[in-house]
């Protein structure tokens, strides 16, 4: 394909200081960088669902289909088994993914479709005007609960690695190279990539103090064991404050829903074929 | 005998439902039409099950108030159709097990002697009937041959103990015609959608259209097609909007209460003009209701179902021919302009089974429209004549392809505009008049019986079977619109006319076709209506439309 | 002045809306009635709000083509509205930012000066329109202690300055009648809820009800009501029926994104006789749409969701007044018919804010029906002459209580039987019987306008504002059916009595209100419709009920 | 209240050796010892989905709440808010609890209400005839999986564990003593708590003698030790083979949804009030 603008020419209605911008600058880099290692934009799917970080979908200038609110995991799985050769991309919110459409999260960890994940997890609904999500903390004062939350939030890594995700990792707009560094890992992973992204919410939940003083690039640490991916997903717990390790947490190999699919599938492709044969036991 | 109906009971686990086919296929060797309703309840083992297998010369879609013969593995068989026995019904019954008059085979001690399961026990009773029937072995043994699956040459033994336990009490006769494929209406859909160009099928099971499932599954293990069972609907849908996306024609299949989950994928599937195929099974409701009993109570949900206002296409089959036609209509239509399709049918054609005559020489063809062409310039929903926007799917060299559940502008990307919006709003309202008229042209109101007469009744969906045959015998016309949306008002308005007096059949309890008419401007006064999860018989309805004209 | 009309209009982040609310005080404070319509895309910084705001003697409910100030914060507000100018147009602005002929303010340097935040722009603009409208300070220094919540002190402060710094240019005067509250649709709603016994209220946000939700959730700070957002909109309605259940009259609210997810336990609510009470609020669709823009496009959605036939009750309220009375009725019939309730609305009249008097008075009191006797007899589902069963809910003593979802008999417990099916259709057909006739008595079609007139504008919800004046202005009739399921059709004859031309006036565009009426014999053959996510303005309508009648 | 009959009039239509008539065994027995403890059967609620399972509404002679499909778990949660006197217990399916509506399960384990929930895992639909879900194993051949399943099954205790339920526990039909101590346990604990009760299908998965050979009771175990019991609960991956651990796994104390809502709720009952304080501000 011809070199691209990656950007199009929606205008970009994010609020000043958006954590989304630095993840739609890691997004077009990673995109780019695809391009020169031979994965033609073309070849991208972009898969949203709806709430501010959903605006991707208007502003990278790949192939994309906005979706509905928490329902992006079944089409972008869909797309993927549709047609193995796409490079698919999902950029789904923490109320969007964490709430509304939580089962298909944990069954696409099951699955394994080869797809990455991004939650932008703001830790806020933001399009709606600030109310709270399954991450934000006890206790909580937003719009519904303006005497505060009455739940814990959940840790989205330990479910993920509970619910067999073969690629796990946090990320955070705050340290956006790491951010694109983590990107490109989990499209190269072959299989279900995983990255919450802490993305701050200058409007309605702005933690950048707070995650820069906590967050730190993970390091001296064994990708492929599970119990210290465990260990490392449960060192945070989205509520009480500890140190927020950032990067791939952790990395395993295991055949892809694709694949698996491929093996059981029949080859036969004249359909007056089939219908004879079927209306012929049948008869 | 021109015609014969046979009903088999046990319970669930009895194999009452496989035991009905092969009586079937008896007759369908015989040259005769068949058609088998099957009425179980919502179990797996236990309860009562009955299939009525009924036979004749022509093609038939309804069963009879009475039967010629009732086989019988349990008393409740004897006991609960009473009211189904004439003059000359015989029965033929397992002695160890029920008390009643006719023909009593000792099933236990047969199994036993032969060494064979339980559950061969209406190999057992088929060849008993057929012996009573006046059948000959041979048909037996072919049909047999054919149908039974497993454990053939047991069977037969078992069948012929049957055989020769009985006695002839009249003579079912061959009528010489060839026998022709028996198939589920489920079967019909399935075989439709994959003529019109299926490519996969994705679907949560749900009780009528699970046989669905289980059939392209089972096509799938040969046959290259895509067949997904994910975690709930909301996720079927979606897929399935995933797999239109990315250039596969994906169909699924359901029934209310999981359609209620993909309310908002039809919706957005209405706005992002990525088409996809509803198999609605109607059943009893509301809610859970009598899950393995048939209603026509969903038509007003199919036709609004979803936000916002977008064209569809609901088409209501009747029987097996015309879930086949259908079928593959609604997924050429749906995918040529770009709308959500739903095949409306209910319990009584899925789980029906119907003498099948290949229909393909009468199914219209559908134009595709002019190919779209790839390049920066593509726009997915540029605006046309008809509203219809060229289709692409990734990956197209130096494209970029957007689809979009917000108000978008032609190349996809979200908007506010009250103009474009406004004129987005009647791209659809084109697409629609473009589907309309298109429909118009496919034959899509089924005009039938006495065509002479100035009474109609009009019905839709699988009541068409017993309306036809009802018509048949009282001289009446038939009407059946097909398409339910567009509705070809005009169409309906010419089958009518002449009429002085409009019977509407339905099985729901509020008139729903009726309604749907008022609103076209057509207000029929006569209602027959049937809401117990139960469907018409020949006879019942005969009374009914009798009553109504008095 | 009799009337007077201002639009302020600024950045999202500017708080627009907040402004447009002072402005209207600061009318009511003067004894005008108000009206205030808010437009804003779906962002949360930047791109372009405004707010009009509308005064008159009489209570009003839309807003017209022109305005008489503008209050710019930004080039758009003037760039954008140049339609609204007429002759005598005010335009303040800020000078700093914005280019344009009137009174220009230098906000950046006062608030300088003032150390005050950007924020406070609005309060500054506001005192200069407080001058240039010849209001007095007393007034606005009234309205500011009690309509702006943070740092009165500066943002006086800050106003005072702005109305230093402008002149007078008219003078709007006192019309001497006390100030009333002013209040959104949403609010009404809530408040309704509050009335007719609200316990509960769940809700996952969506524009245009979310207000509903952080509405509640203020008022259970100091109430004793239980309000929740859980993970989505299958767990609000099926927490909801959990709820009223267990004996809480429960409510929610959503958009038809959300709606479509309820269906499936809407349907469930239905069969099982545990009533709900749904607020849906309209906004543009099909799909995500443009979801701060209105439309009336789910009206067939809310009548035939879910699967199966149940009553339901729908109620379109077009302002503050009817939104507050049928809210409370309908969460009242709801409950004594035990059936689902919808309260149709849409974005304009959800966040649309409108001078509020307490209808109290002209409610109609809704008897509840017997109580029900606990024990061991107790029955969930007792047939009765009109279909109502004695409600309970537990721990009553001796008492089992069971609510299904499948078809089930008078206790409650599943059934397959045809007859018992078709005795509990009926009951549900005698319950919706039952509550038509109580409707029947609540006054639910509204006339008004010259009721001498034979030409009618006939409306649904919000646009009721709208259609008033334009009616009252050209002499014509005025038709609001309030309740559209069931729909009172007699109610609706009548009060079309000796009409000749019907119009039917509707923010959609495939016509649903007329497509309800039709099927209910009621033909109107003129139509004004409107579809880009816009309400109409007085004058527009009044533009094309001319177009329609010539 | 009078002493009552647990056992309704209803036709039982489970199949014979269905492991259903073990779990109705057990509960008729908890709730009869319940009403020896003080506990009413009146103030009894039982919440059930659709499936096999939930004819438990038709059979037990208490309140219930026949619901849906997958939404047992918003409708009991709702009952508790509702009234803190009501003992709500949820007999789910696994299609039901784990398939359908999974997110409701992460929900109630995150908001720790007190009620108790009993999965009757069978690993198959069994009302819809045979269907693999999210237990059965890889390559299960059922009535969608002709050629076999494309996903291993995921482990529900694990993903219970990772969305912070404060009881976890595994029971199967074949040990009907330890059953019913386990419910009884569940029942007691305040909060959410979860049973995994391995089920006989007698029709569409017969795991009677697999689950015979393997199924052992949990001793030597310490339940407060979270670390201790995910070890425990992954010792069985619901596919493979491996010794599998019945009993109560993890047991924490948290406060209930109910104790954290009415700490934060107002207590002005007076409607008049209300409106007219609303009214008042905003006049
Ligand atoms: C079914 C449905 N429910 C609710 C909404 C309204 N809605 C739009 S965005 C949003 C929340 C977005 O929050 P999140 O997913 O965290 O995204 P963010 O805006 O924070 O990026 C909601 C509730 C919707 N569009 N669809
Ligand atoms: C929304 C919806 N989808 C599908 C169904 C059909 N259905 C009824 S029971 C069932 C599966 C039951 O499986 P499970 O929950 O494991 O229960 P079991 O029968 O095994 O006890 C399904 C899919 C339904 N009733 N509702
Ligand atoms: S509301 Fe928050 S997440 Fe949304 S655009 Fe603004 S800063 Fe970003
Ligand atoms: S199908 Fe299985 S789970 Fe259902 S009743 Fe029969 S044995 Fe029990
Ligand atoms: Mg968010
Ligand atoms: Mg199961």
């Amino acid at each position: 394909m011809t070199a691209r603008n990656l950007i199009t020419g929606a205008q970009n209605t994010w609020c000043p200081g958006c954590g989304n911008f630095v993840i739609q600058f890691a997004l077009k880099n990673t995109i780019a960088a695809l391009g020169k290692e031979g994965v033609d934009s073309d070849r991208i799917v972009l898969v949203s669902g709806i709430g501010c970080h959903a605006k991707m979908a208007d502003y990278l200038n790949v192939n994309s289909f906005y979706s509905i609110h928490g329902r992006t995991l079944p089409v972008a799985t869909a797309i993927k088994m549709a047609n193995p050769e796409l490079v698919v991309i999902v950029c789904a919110g923490d109320g969007d993914c964490y709430a509304e459409g939580l089962d298909h999260l944990v069954f696409a960890a099951k699955r394994n479709a080869d797809i990455t994940l991004l939650v932008h997890n703001n830790r806020v609904y933001g399009l709606t005007t600030g109310q709270y999500t399954p991450t934000s903390p006890l206790g909580f004062r937003g719009r519904s609960t303006p005497s505060g939350t009455v739940e814990e939030p959940f840790n989205p890594l330990a479910i993920m690695l509970a619910s067999g995700a073969t690629f796990v990792a946090r990320g955070c707009t705050r340290r956006m190279d790491l951010l694109q560094r983590t990107v490109m890992e989990g499209v190269h992973h072959p299989g279900f990539a995983f990255i919450d992204v802490l993305q701050v919410c200058a409007s309605y939940y702005n933690l950048s103090d707070y995650y820069e003083k906590r967050v730190y690039e993970i390091s001296d640490h064994d990708e492929g064991d599970f119990e210290a991916a465990c260990r490392k997903a449960r060192e945070w717990d989205y509520n009480a404050d500890a140190p927020i390790g950032l990067g791939t947490i952790y990395r395993a190999k295991r055949p892809t829903l694709e694949e698996r699919l491929s093996a059981t599938r029949g080859t036969e492709t004249d359909r007056e074929t089939i219908i004879r044969n079927v209306l012929e036991k049948r008869t | 005998m021109d015609e014969s109906s046979v009903l088999i009971g046990g319970k669930a686990g009895d194999g009452i439902n496989s035991a009905g086919m092969v009586v079937a296929h008896l007759f369908n060797r015989m040259g005769y039409r068949v058609y088998m309703y099957f009425d179980y309840p919502s179990l797996i083992k236990g309860g009562h099950n009955f299939a009525i297998v009924r036979a004749a010369r022509e093609r038939i879609g309804a069963h009879r108030s009475q039967v010629d013969f009732i086989l019988a593995l349990n008393q409740d068989t004897v006991d609960f159709h009473g009211d189904m026995v004439h003059g000359r019904t015989m029965v033929l019954y397992d002695r160890s097990r029920v008390r009643a008059e006719g023909i009593g085979i000792n099933l236990p001690q047969i199994l036993k002697e032969e060494e064979a399961p339980p559950v061969m026990g209406n190999s057992c009773i088929i060849g008993a009937f057929a012996k009573a029937a006046g059948i000959e072995w041979k048909v037996l043994e072919e049909v047999f041959v054919r149908q039974v699956p497993k454990a053939l040459s047991l069977n037969l033994k078992v069948a012929r103990r049957g055989y020769e336990a009985a006695s002839e009490c009249c003579r079912i006769g061959s009528l010489g015609s060839s026998p022709v494929p028996v198939i589920s209406g489920n079967e019909a859909i399935g075989l439709g959608l994959i003529r019109g160009g299926l490519d996969a099928y994705v679907a949560y099971p749900m009780t009528p259209t699970s046989n669905i499932l289980h059939f392209m599954a089972e096509v799938a293990e040969t046959h290259d097609l895509l067949v997904f069972h994910p975690e709930n609907e909301i996720a079927v849908i979606m897929m399935a909007l995933g797999l239109g996306y990315a250039g596969k024609k994906a169909a699924v299949g359901t029934s209310g209460g999981g359609f209620c989950l993909m309310t908002e994928g039809f919706s957005l599937s209405g706005m992002s003009e990525v088409p996809v195929v509803v198999v609605l099974g109607q059943r009893a409701g509301p809610s859970t209701g009598m899950p393995t009993y048939t209603a026509q109570s969903d038509l007003h949900f199919a036709l609004h179902a979803g936000q916002g206002e977008f064209p569809r296409l609901v088409v209501a089959p009747g029987d097996a021919e015309q879930a086949y036609t259908w079928s593959d209509l609604a997924l050429r239509l749906s995918w040529k302009y770009q709308v959500p399709g739903v095949i409306l049918c209910d319990k009584t054609l899925c789980e029906g089974f119907y003498s099948f005559s290949r229909p393909d020489a009468t199914i219209p063809r559908i134009d595709q429209p002019t190919k779209a062409s790839p390049g920066p310039g593509y726009s997915r929903y540029l605006f046309s004549e008809n509203g219809v926007s060229p289709l692409l799917s990734p990956p197209c060299t130096d494209t970029v392809i957007k689809v979009n559940g917000y108000t978008h502008d032609q190349a996809g990307i979200s908007t506010e505009n009250s103009e474009i919006a406004a004129l987005m709003s009647e791209k659809r309202l084109k697409k629609a008049a473009a589907l309309a008229s298109e429909v118009f042209s496919l034959n899509p109101v089924v005009v039938g019986g006495d065509t002479g007469s100035d009474v109609a009744l009009i019905c839709w969906g699988s009541p068409i079977g017993v309306c036809r045959e009802a018509a048949g015998s009282m001289g009446l016309r038939v009407v059946q619109p097909v398409v339910l949306s567009p509705l070809p008002t005009q169409l309906l308005q010419d089958a009518l006319q002449g009429i002085k007096r409009q019977i509407v059949v339905e099985e729901n309890a509020e008139g729903q076709l009726a309604m749907l008419l008022a609103r076209h401007g057509i207000r029929p006064n006569l209602h027959i209506r049937r809401y117990d999860g139960r469907p018409f018989t020949v006879e019942e309805l005969e009374v009914r439309v009798r009553e109504a004209l008095a």
